[in-house]
């Protein structure tokens, strides 16, 4: 009996709660339906307009926002758009710059916020000025007017002003500035190790061994080896990368007396090959052996240089051909022929797009990263060492991350997401 | 030497010759092979299909010349199946060196169909900044393009009358080499709502397929399987009309190209299965004596 | 039959056939064929070198009068005289041929070499580094029109999964023992399967090379068949 | 002066560049167009002198070797021939001899040589894709099922055409994801050693 007292109490709290809700329902409803008839009667101007320097950019921008008019949904003849003025001097002459029709919010805002981006830094289009510039520094003044679908025009709005100005940090890439800091340091960092002489432990990398095999059946039949260095620049990875293993293919020729044949493409690859070349000989105790000559540059055009590698594959009947460094469509055609010739091949590239024909057409492949990763190994240099650390710890980062992010973003949480967003 | 050691030593030369015969077998024989249509094309089509005539339609004509070989076909089956059903076309060419060859092709195409500049069309032409074309255009088209291409005002084009900006449209297709692909469906789709489908080279196409899944395209048609698969579908709606049609001339040059990709493509199958029962069949021998 | 009378026709014909005699094993022709290409493609990439770059975007910014003759369009332009930079890098690059002044040609080589990195830097770290990272993170579990959407998200667990284990296969600083082993295995097989797919997606564009020179010979030489 | 001064260069433009892509100004615009459009003028310096080098190298050829002589005579023929029909800005133009000559001797060559990869792709599938390994085989399966993709075989296709789908949105995807992260760390780690002075191969010997 008890229990049901309490029961009838809080039948009777919530009636009462439920019905002024209601009514208030209700009055709106009939408010509504009994609307004034507004045709013929202005409407009025956006509330809340504000300009302000456009952020992050080269300092000819400015950014104007706005919230619509109290009008834009008014049941007759509502407000379709909005035209935004300009003008050098608060009163002066005003000119429009465009007009926004509404309901176009911006995606930048919650809820229902106009935005419109002034911007133009072209100071004169062809010969004639361009009225549309804006100066860096000077300051303009926008003012908004609303205009109804019969064409009534509302009062402007107050003038509002801004001044454009160039930025010096773009803040959309703070992610970017902190991830290269972390990177920067953490190769410094194991250099610094590598070069103190601190041992850094790399793993076997398969495959290491066949170079040494395709060396040594050189040898035995006492033909040439072939070493392409690619089609890239003396600067990049790639080539890089194939100059250390260039060095050690040469040691080993010199000692077992074959001759390395190093077409290159580039005047620049050429001579860095020729000192790699001539320093191995060095070492190894045979400078006599070294020849310039072996180590011509061809043509730096694609095809061409292709047609006369092929050439040289063909003609000398090189026993084992060594691709390591960046190629291109030339890949297969390079490692097709060497392969009618019987030669045994080696290839290592960093470019995704040429894998899959190198490792069709040839007999061992370094993929991507194992191409430098090969010629630290070989060479145990603390410059190739240290950077190789750095970018094992820097995968580690991305995966813990990319883990992180994963599961956060299953949950429903997107702010592990958001740190990789960037504006652009 | 047993039949299945020749199996896997072919000489190489012989796989030359085969497939450079293979290569010649459609110029000689001409046919035509089903081409299967996929349903991200088969989107495509029917939207443009179920379309009223007197219907807009917006086409955006962004290539270079470089991959004329495989947006072109796509570009002229859709213009002519919006002619063949009169629909309305509005068309740009935001690339820099675009326009001059997508006005190449929409005079001939109109040229077949009879179609008027200004009547039944309007080709708005190149206007730099792409993402920012794409965008005001949302707005009104008259905002960036006040005139059409060869200087007519947009006021004063009878097709042009009543109509502002994609709204006024059923969709954008926009055959795409770049990254002009992106604005469309950042802008014209995420900002407008106007439904989008691409026309896209065969290497750009897999980074595309992740916004059909997300419904930001209603179509997609990749490289030149692509566009054989739409001239599949337009040849077989022109079999289907009762009466003749200016059309029946249309060259379908994807799927004529298809042909070459078939045969070459079977010789190449053909040759690793040879080589791949040659292996096994060895093998099994080698075991044997073992 | 319709053979062609154009000697220019003849010339690209008969080049074309000594390429492809190549198919069939080294011979004179294609040697012949490729030492014209080295010699005409040199001089060719030299023209459009000065024509194309040098003169519009190097002389006519320095001295626009001087290039009215050629480019009308820059006649009333003003001298820049910042060009001046490029142009004394260029010369001392060409120093490189004497040998007493090679050292010099470094100091282009390194302008060159240092802003190169600079931009690649920046590039790869938003393209490769930052960009592929941003992708990587999606959700696992997939819903489409409010229903649970297997396809999609076994396909966003295998992403993920080959992600992590393509990483794995990558890293160096860890022998690939026990479940590392297996992680990296599994990279590997993935690796494949991209590399198969890649190989297999090309080959139609490659045809499509060789189409073009067969409708070569045949259309616009021999003229057996109609293009 | 003759080791330090181009590392002191190499690290200023790079820095340099690098700061310039957090600076939104026009000061910093300025500095990113001015140096891109100098580093494709001296790119063209770059091509002299790689033929100033074919050619020593090819006459010597003539000079000493009887047999390469034909050959070497006909490299300078067509440099030459194109040297001087491309002497003038109007010969860059449709319809002149010098662009005849591109097109009917430079690409034609190109072209054909390209075309050989038709071919090749044929005889190294031949070749590479047998079951040997179990990893040779994933291989051999990817590439069959994608290039089927183009042979008609009804209601297969259409299955086939999905997985094709499916292969190159996703574990493509997370495979060439995997290797561009991996480049790109090497290749910003290379670009720091350059900048920084650590790397100096590219200079070249003394």
């Amino acid at each position: 009996m008890k229990l049901n007292r309490k029961l009838l109490w809080m039948l009777c709290i919530c009636l009462l709660m439920a019905f002024p809700v209601n009514f208030e329902a209700n009055a709106q409803e009939e408010s509504a339906s009994d609307a004034v008839d507004t045709t013929g009667i202005p409407p009025a101007p956006p509330v809340n307009v504000q300009a302000m320097d456009k952020p992050n950019d080269n300092g000819h921008g400015i950014v104007i926002t706005w919230e619509p008019s109290p009008d834009e949904d008014r049941a007759e003849d509502g407000v379709i758009g909005y035209s935004l003025y300009r003008s050098d001097e608060k009163d002066g002459d005003y000119t429009e710059v465009r007009t926004i029709a509404a309901g176009m919010y911006s995606i930048d805002y919650e809820g229902e916020v106009y935005k419109y981006e002034d911007q133009d830094d072209r100071e004169k289009i062809g010969s004639n000025p361009n009225p549309d510039f804006l100066e860096k520094g000077k300051t303009y003044y926008y003012k908004i007017q609303t205009t109804t679908a019969t064409g009534l025009t509302s009062e402007f709005s107050e003038p509002v002003s801004a001044a454009p100005r160039g930025d010096w940090f773009h803040t959309g890439k703070t992610s970017y500035f902190i991830a290269i800091i972390i990177y920067f340091a953490l190769v410094l960092t194991y250099i610094r190790q590598a070069k103190k002489g601190v041992h850094l432990y790399i793993r076997p990398i398969g495959g290491i061994e066949a170079i040494d095999n395709a060396i040594g059946r050189a040898t035995e039949m006492g033909r040439p080896i072939l070493f392409v260095l690619g089609t890239g620049s003396a600067a990049d990875i790639a080539t890089i990368a194939g100059y250390t293993i260039l060095a050690r293919v040469a040691k080993k020729t010199a000692e077992y007396q074959i001759p390395v044949l190093v077409p290159v493409n580039e005047p620049v690859v050429m001579s860095v090959a020729q000192e790699t070349v001539r320093a191995a000989y060095a070492e190894a105790g045979r400078p006599d052996l070294y020849d310039e000559k072996n180590i011509p540059y061809v043509t730096a055009m694609q095809f061409p240089y292709v047609a006369a590698v092929n050439g040289i594959m063909m003609r000398e009947k090189t026993a084992t051909n060594f691709y390591m460094g960046l190629f291109h469509a030339e890949s297969l055609l390079l490692a097709e022929t060497g392969a009618t010739t019987g030669a045994i091949q080696i290839a290592g590239t960093d470019q995704p797009a040429q894998l899959p024909f190198f490792i069709a057409a040839t007999d061992f492949t370094l993929i991507g990263e194992e191409l430098y990763a090969a010629s630290a190994y070989l060479s145990k240099e603390p410059l190739l060492l240290g950077p190789l650390k750095a970018q094992d710890y820097a995968k580690a980062l991305i995966i813990f991350f990319v883990i992180i992010g994963t599961i956060t973003l299953s949950l429903g949480w997107d702010f592990v997401a958001n740190i990789f967003e960037t504006s652009i | 030497m047993a039949f299945y050691d020749n199996m896997i030593d072919i000489d190489r030369r012989w796989i030359y010759l085969v497939l450079a015969l293979a290569v010649m077998i459609p110029a000689i024989i001409p046919f035509t092979v089903p081409v299967a249509v996929t349903p991200e094309v088969n989107d495509i089509f029917q939207f443009v299909d179920t379309l009223e005539a007197g219907d807009y339609m917006f086409l955006g004509i962004d290539y270079d010349p470089s991959s004329m070989a495989e947006l072109h076909p796509m570009c002229r089956a859709i213009m002519a199946h919006c002619f063949s059903k009169d629909i309305n076309l509005i068309m740009c060419s935001l690339s820099q060196n675009g326009q001059g060859m997508a006005e190449q092709i929409i005079d001939e195409i109109s040229a077949r169909y009879n179609k008027k500049s200004g009547e039944d069309y309007c080709f708005l032409g190149y206007k730099p900044y792409f993402a920012l074309v794409i965008l005001t255009m949302g707005l009104n088209f008259r905002v960036t393009y006040p005139n059409d291409v060869y200087g007519v005002s947009l006021d004063e084009m009878p097709v042009m009358d009543g109509i502002r900006n994609y709204n006024d449209c059923a969709g954008v297709i926009g055959f795409e080499s770049g990254n002009i692909a992106d604005a469309w469906i950042a802008y014209a789709n995420g900002r407008y709502d106007t439904p989008v489908a691409l026309g896209v080279t065969g290497v750009m196409a897999a980074n595309y397929y992740p916004y059909l899944q997300t419904g930001q395209l209603f179509g997609l048609m990749p490289g030149m399987k692509g566009a054989a698969e739409y001239e599949t579908l337009f040849k077989q709606r022109l079999e289907r009309l009762p009466e003749k049609d200016p059309s029946e001339d249309e060259r379908m040059v994807a799927r004529e190209s298809m042909a070459y990709q078939t045969t070459s493509h079977i010789v190449i199958l053909f040759f690793i299965i040879i080589s791949n029962i040659g292996f096994f069949l060895s093998r099994k021998h080698e075991k044997k004596i073992i | 039959m319709n053979l062609s009378g154009d000697i220019w026709v003849w010339v690209g014909a008969l080049l074309t056939l000594s390429i492809f005699s190549f198919l069939y094993k080294d011979n004179p022709f294609y040697k012949f064929a490729e030492h014209l290409f080295v010699g005409v493609s040199a001089a060719y990439w030299m023209c459009m070198g000065i024509w194309g770059t040098l003169v519009p975007n190097l002389f006519a910014k320095l001295h626009p009068p001087l290039m009215k003759t050629i480019l009308p369009a820059v006649a009333g332009k003003e001298p820049d005289y910042w060009y001046f930079i490029p142009l004394i890098l260029g010369i001392m690059f060409l120093m490189r041929l004497s040998p007493k002044g090679a050292w010099i040609s470094r100091w282009a080589l390194a302008f060159i070499v240092g802003t190169t990195a600079g931009l690649y830097l920046t590039r790869s770290l938003r393209s490769d580094f930052i960009g592929q990272i941003q992708y990587s993170i999606i959700p696992l579990v997939t819903y489409k029109d409010g229903a649970f959407n297997f396809v999609g998200t076994i396909s966003n667990i295998i992403i993920f999964l080959g992600v992590f284990c393509g990483l794995i296969y990558f890293f160096f600083s860890k022998e690939h023992k026990g479940a590392f082993g297996v992680a990296s295995r599994v990279g590997i097989y993935i690796l494949m399967i991209t590399f198969g797919a890649g190989f297999g997606y090309t080959v139609m564009a490659r045809i499509s090379l060789l189409v073009g020179r067969m409708q070569y010979l045949f259309a616009d030489w021999l003229g057996v068949i109609s293009r | 002066m003759k080791r330090t001064l181009p590392l002191v260069i190499v690290f200023c433009s790079g820095i340099l560049l690098i700061i310039q892509h957090f600076i939104p100004s026009e000061e910093s615009e300025f500095l990113y167009t001015y140096a891109l459009d100098w580093i494709i003028t001296v790119g063209v310096y770059a091509i002299m002198l790689g033929i100033w080098s074919l050619i020593r190298v090819t006459v010597n050829k003539a000079r000493r070797d009887p047999g390469e002589r034909f050959y070497a005579i006909t490299t300078l023929a067509g440099f030459s021939f194109m040297v001087l029909t491309g002497w003038r800005a109007e010969s860059l133009h449709a319809g002149s001899i010098f662009m005849t000559a591109f097109n009917y001797i430079l690409i034609p060559i190109q072209a054909t040589i390209f075309s050989l990869l038709a071919f090749y792709v044929a005889s190294a599938s031949y070749r590479a894709f047998r079951a040997r390994s179990a990893l040779a085989t994933v291989l051999l399966l990817t590439a069959f099922i994608v290039m089927l993709r183009l042979i008609p075989l009804g209601p297969i296709s259409k299955a086939n055409n999905w997985l094709v789908g499916w292969i190159l949105m996703v574990p493509n995807l997370a495979a060439s994801r995997a290797i561009i992260l991996g480049v790109g760390l090497g290749m910003i780690a290379t670009s720091m050693k350059i900048i920084l002075g650590i790397e100096r191969k590219y200079l070249g010997g003394d």
